[in-house]
């Protein structure tokens, strides 16, 4: 058992933290978050600076990690413009991956995912976006919502229905995933403004009207688009264990400083403050033992599902009750610092890429079917 | 629950739903207008707790109670106006027999800012005296400060837009920079303190009209959106949870609306709706989804004004350790 | 509160203070005494609650929920004889106007077990009908209890000592294996059931006694009891949690203990004390460290009190279901 | 990283598992813990069989996990015999280690640990037990309270008052550990009878009448007894743990049996219980990884305070949590079962070594003293 990073890891967190706590300092994301703009200078920068590291999924990981620890908007924008890559990198054609992914790597191209729809969220397989095939094109009609990078990505990595099994029970076959550009006709995007929390995020509503995709575009086969995604999120989710880690561990990181500016002081601390510290930092702790077991079976070509929805599920948990608990403690102190920011960051967590209903849905069901997580 | 308290509920209910309810998002994004300020003073809600001599309706507490509840459910930033007016300023005025600055207020020519850095354990205290920062409610012309000298003033100035900040909650209220013109002397910290003991009742009011008013949002929600083909309501821990929260909800209500609350038993509710009415907002959030999360559909603003309305009037510190010291008949809880 | 009540509540004040109050271990140890159990029948608390016709007192709801709570704080086992009497037993034979059973139980003749394998989701039912495995209460020699057919049935028969088992809580009760001698059907599963569902204000005024029968202990050790040269209750993580857990307390008595708790309104109750007395009775034993471990500080007793009790009467998916559903004005929480 | 147990630690584990299968069944539990009687006859068979290994921490972790999955009561008891070994072996005279350590393994003789004392508990430095010195020997008086093996030890490893400084504030020096035997004229102890849970363990009252123990059996130092007694319980915390997890995964086991048995027969299960039974498995595995972590720290020869408080506060708080779930989710038919015994034999975890305030204590002072848990 060995539970130390690597020093090419530990190097490159550190990296990270160094950066992030330049560039993204208070004031900056403040201006962000009050205006709901996406930073793409902090974007660009990140990636001339070797910052944002695809290649290595441990760095993706540790990055977030690090990125959200200092803030949580900026933090998840900087490295999102990659959102889906690993639908292309896993099943994509030559031709789409070399199309699509390279100038994304090259910081020439964002990329979106779309598969949530106005009324859909947990079921996947309900959604109703249409893409009928005519010719060698795809004619694409319907609507998707809660789109990250959705009114600034180049292109989507887009889940919609090319069938129709007669059995409602055979709804997850039929579904497929196309590469969609913003600039195909028929395409139209709405902004979302007025989110709670990472709104330097960008977040929009896309409406799909008679939009023609080339047959081309299709990722992989038509009728598996389902089981694409699902893997996607398996994957994905480790990042937002990652995500949630970084607010928990900054809210822990701003809350410690409080009460150690007031033993400093003199000022009285109490008991109880310190049992909600010391309990923030067992889950923070715990969380991020988790989602590095998960990462080593899933970053080892052995994905783990009961041991990644843990990890997203715990950790999201996690980063909502420490950015409570953060400001309970620190009261008005809080109310005027980063730390609302945070509790305003953190919700999403349990929602976005699974709520946590969703990952207890799939550990209860590997349990009961005889997993041992092992 | 007696007539006149009946009589309040009615007519706040009324007003909440005739003139708040369908601005209530856009109090959050642009404050509480002049035009319904003006309402709530015709209506005599604000300054009803003032005794008759005062000018005041001499507002019984059961019936205050109820008021700020009815405003909360849709508005909490309506419901804190209210709150920090008759709760705050009218007492601090009345302990002065300051029969000028009330009838200012009644008439509405006065609306106060609420000012209280370092009311609580650990919370920065202010230094400068040439500026208060943040002070709650922005359009305020005068404010009950407490400054760093440890005393209570009543504060006329000028108020200043607040740059690249917007606060967490009680967004319709706003804040602003206060520049103090003059000041006069109303007290030591010890009457903010005192006061906020004394508001337990009606603080609990406005905590438990945030939980309502998200958890109705929440019972129609769940009613009608489908997941699975199936509404959230018929899934065991959607409907298990609202079940909980709703009892939760009814059996402390049952004790906050009844003539026989007494001081011990308002505090006791006040710490316990101030952490309820954050479970209850995070959950009506989380089963609202990826909607909750947008101002639009109205449910987050519970959520974050529960956290803010905790962080700038409730004080889990000092409140659960009178309590405790009350239950023990002896003092505890400072260790 | 109306006098009746009040008098009742007095009555079994005084009942546990005089004859439970110093055998309250000992009737944990080797179970209810039926010097006791003589009294009980004397003071008119065992089938207090039958109509005047039937030979009983027609106790009204409210009265019986403060005589079971009185009860359970000094004694859960004998809280939850007179319930299991009271509440089922007599409803069982008041349905079929069993007059005859009736009298027998009120003169001390006829002492019921109680047996309901299967009652709730999951749980194994009972296939053998030559033995009822585990009934409640060690010395009964009728038994209501339902069988594998999914009917009641008013069983005759012998009781005998189970071995090799000792059952978590209810001790004072105790169990038996029980031998049918002659039964006749008394309705079917939904009878108990509904009777379960009717009886939520006294299950939770059992579950209240029990949380407020701990907490008591609790309150006086953690004045006492000093840790690094300071009482318990000096320590704010000791008196914070105490407060709470009163506060729950006192807001749920306050609730339960009126003459407008309606049904919903109780079943909320049964749903929220169930819960809560199994926070306060472990957080009370947590408070008396080691000690709070051993039987002879009375204290563990309450813990595995509630949560058998919970396992017994208590049905979480059932109970849940239904509250929501009640709620929801619409079948909820069924997935 | 590495997550995985040595292939040896994995044999170890799978040993003690089937001999635990084997003798422990509910039966038998069931009889020792109605008795409230020592289980002699299987500590014996133990030690035969090779399933108590003290030469290797990882084993007697792993092996107490496995022990306390299939009955708490008698995993504990078994593996209990040497409770307190670790002070001899840190600071004991070659000496007394010989004459003391070497029987206990042979499994000749049962050790237990004196600290303990009515009135007394999470401040030990309180202690009351005074022990005079007198030519070559201490005269011992006080008495000690819940300690287990209390009246089937042969020796005690005691802490007692050898020096009372003026400065209230350095009561933690003046204290010194003593090797003392119960054949010591004035020794007496007191069976406590009634306990909840871990009912075949024996715990008892210690009484010290001028019980005359020679100066030779002096633990290390005079007056460091409260530093090394410290250092123990970050030791036995870790074991405590192991207790604490084996209890978690017991019921988490038999909760999961009782579920899939009512999908196998048709049964309604409902999606409350599935997602109490993810939290239940959540929890199990974050501690555990907490418990690796800790061990890996302090196994090898780098403890790590924090993390030790981390693993077994939230063990500790896990197992009782699992087993209050798993009678909520298992209801009359938990009643009727083992698992009635597993949430008996849980709340103590809370308690002993060091409670669950205790622990947070520990790490919030760590934590705001600087340092980082890496």
């Amino acid at each position: 058992m060995d539970f130390d990073l690597s020093e090419e890891l530990k190097q490159y967190g550190k990296k990270v933290r160094e950066f992030s706590l330049k560039e993204f300092s208070n004031k900056v994301a403040s201006i962000y978050d009050i205006q709901e703009q996406y930073p793409d200078e902090l974007r660009i920068k990140a990636l001339k600076e070797g910052i944002i590291d695809f290649s290595n999924p441990w760095k993706t990981m540790i990055g977030i990690e690090e990125m959200c620890r200092v803030d949580p908007g900026l933090g998840i924008s900087v490295t999102v413009p990659f959102f889906g890559a690993e639908v292309l990198m896993l099943h994509g054609s030559d031709h789409l991956k070399e199309k699509y992914l390279g100038k994304v790597a090259a910081g020439e191209k964002i990329m979106g995912l779309g598969v949530t729809e106005p009324g859909g969220g947990s079921d996947v397989a309900g959604l109703k976006t249409v893409a009928r095939k005519e010719g060698n094109k795809y004619v694409v009609n319907g609507s998707k919502m809660f789109i990250t990078n959705g009114t600034i990505a180049d292109f989507f990595v887009m889940l919609v229905r090319t069938a129709h099994p007669d059995d409602p029970a055979k709804r997850h076959r039929g579904l497929s995933v196309l590469v969609v550009e913003r600039n195909f006709k028929g395409f139209d995007s709405n902004k979302l403004t007025g989110k709670l929390g990472v709104r330097a995020t960008n977040t929009a509503e896309l409406i799909l009207n008679n939009v023609e995709v080339p047959a081309e575009n299709l990722v992989g086969d038509e009728g598996k688009g389902f089981y694409y995604i699902m893997e996607f999120f398996n994957i994905s989710r480790i990042f937002v264990a990652a995500q949630s880690i970084g607010i928990a561990q900054g809210v822990l990181d701003r809350t410690t400083d409080f009460l150690k500016n007031l033993e400093k002081n003199g000022d009285y601390v109490g008991e109880e403050r310190k049992f909600k510290l010391a309990e923030m930092a067992t889950r923070v702790e715990a969380s991020r033992l988790l989602m590095y077991k998960a990462a080593s079976f899933l970053f080892n070509y052995n994905p783990n599902p009961t041991l990644t929805s843990m990890a997203k599920g715990y950790a999201s948990e996690t980063a909502s009750f420490a950015a409570e608990t953060a400001m309970e403690i620190t009261g008005q102190t809080g109310l005027n610092s980063e730390i609302e920011r945070f509790f305003r960051d953190s919700k999403i967590m349990e929602i976005w890429e699974g709520t946590s209903e969703v990952e207890k849905i799939v550990i209860s069901r590997m349990i009961l079917k005889g997993d041992k997580n092992e | 629950m007696n007539e006149q308290a009946e009589l309040m509920r009615s007519a706040a209910r009324e007003f909440a739903e005739k003139y708040l309810k369908d601005v209530a998002t856009k109090i959050e994004r642009e404050g509480i207008g002049s035009d319904i300020k003006e309402k709530i003073l015709q209506q005599g809600f604000l300054g009803a707790t003032l005794s008759p001599d005062m000018g005041g309706a001499g507002l019984d507490p059961l019936s205050q109670r109820l008021m700020l509840f009815e405003f909360a459910k849709v508005s909490p930033s309506v419901s804190a106006y209210i709150f920090f007016h008759n709760d705050i300023v009218s007492k601090v005025l009345e302990t002065r027999s300051d029969k000028e600055s009330i009838r200012n207020l009644l008439e509405g020519k006065d609306n106060y800012g609420i000012y209280w850095p370092g009311l609580m354990e650990g919370a920065k205290t202010n230094s400068s005296e040439k500026v208060m920062e943040r002070v709650i409610n922005s359009s305020c012309n005068k404010t009950i400060g407490l400054f760093s000298d440890g005393k209570v003033y009543l504060v006329e100035g000028k108020n200043e837009p607040v740059k690249d900040f917007k606060p967490l909650g009680l967004r319709g209220m706003g804040i602003c920079n206060f520049f103090p013109e003059k000041r006069v002397e109303y007290g030591k910290k010890e009457v903010l303190e005192d006061l906020l003991i004394k508001s337990s009742g009606d603080i609990a009011s406005i905590f438990l009209g945030i939980a309502e008013g998200s958890l109705e949002k929440t019972m129609e929600y769940t009613r009608v959106r489908k997941t699975f083909n199936e509404p959230l309501k018929n899934y065991e821990p959607v409907a298990f949870k609202m079940a909980e929260l709703e009892s939760e909800l009814e059996i402390m209500k049952y004790s906050l609306f009844s003539d026989e609350a007494d001081e011990v038993r308002l505090l006791m509710l006040k710490n316990m709706s101030a952490s309820f009415s954050k479970k209850a907002t995070k959950y009506a959030l989380q089963f609202h989804g990826g909607y909750g999360y947008l101002e639009d559909f109205g449910v987050e603003k519970f959520y974050r004004d529960s956290v803010a309305l905790s962080a700038i009037i409730y004080r889990p510190v000092e409140d659960k350790r009178f309590l405790a010291s009350k239950i023990y008949g002896d003092r505890s809880g400072f260790l």
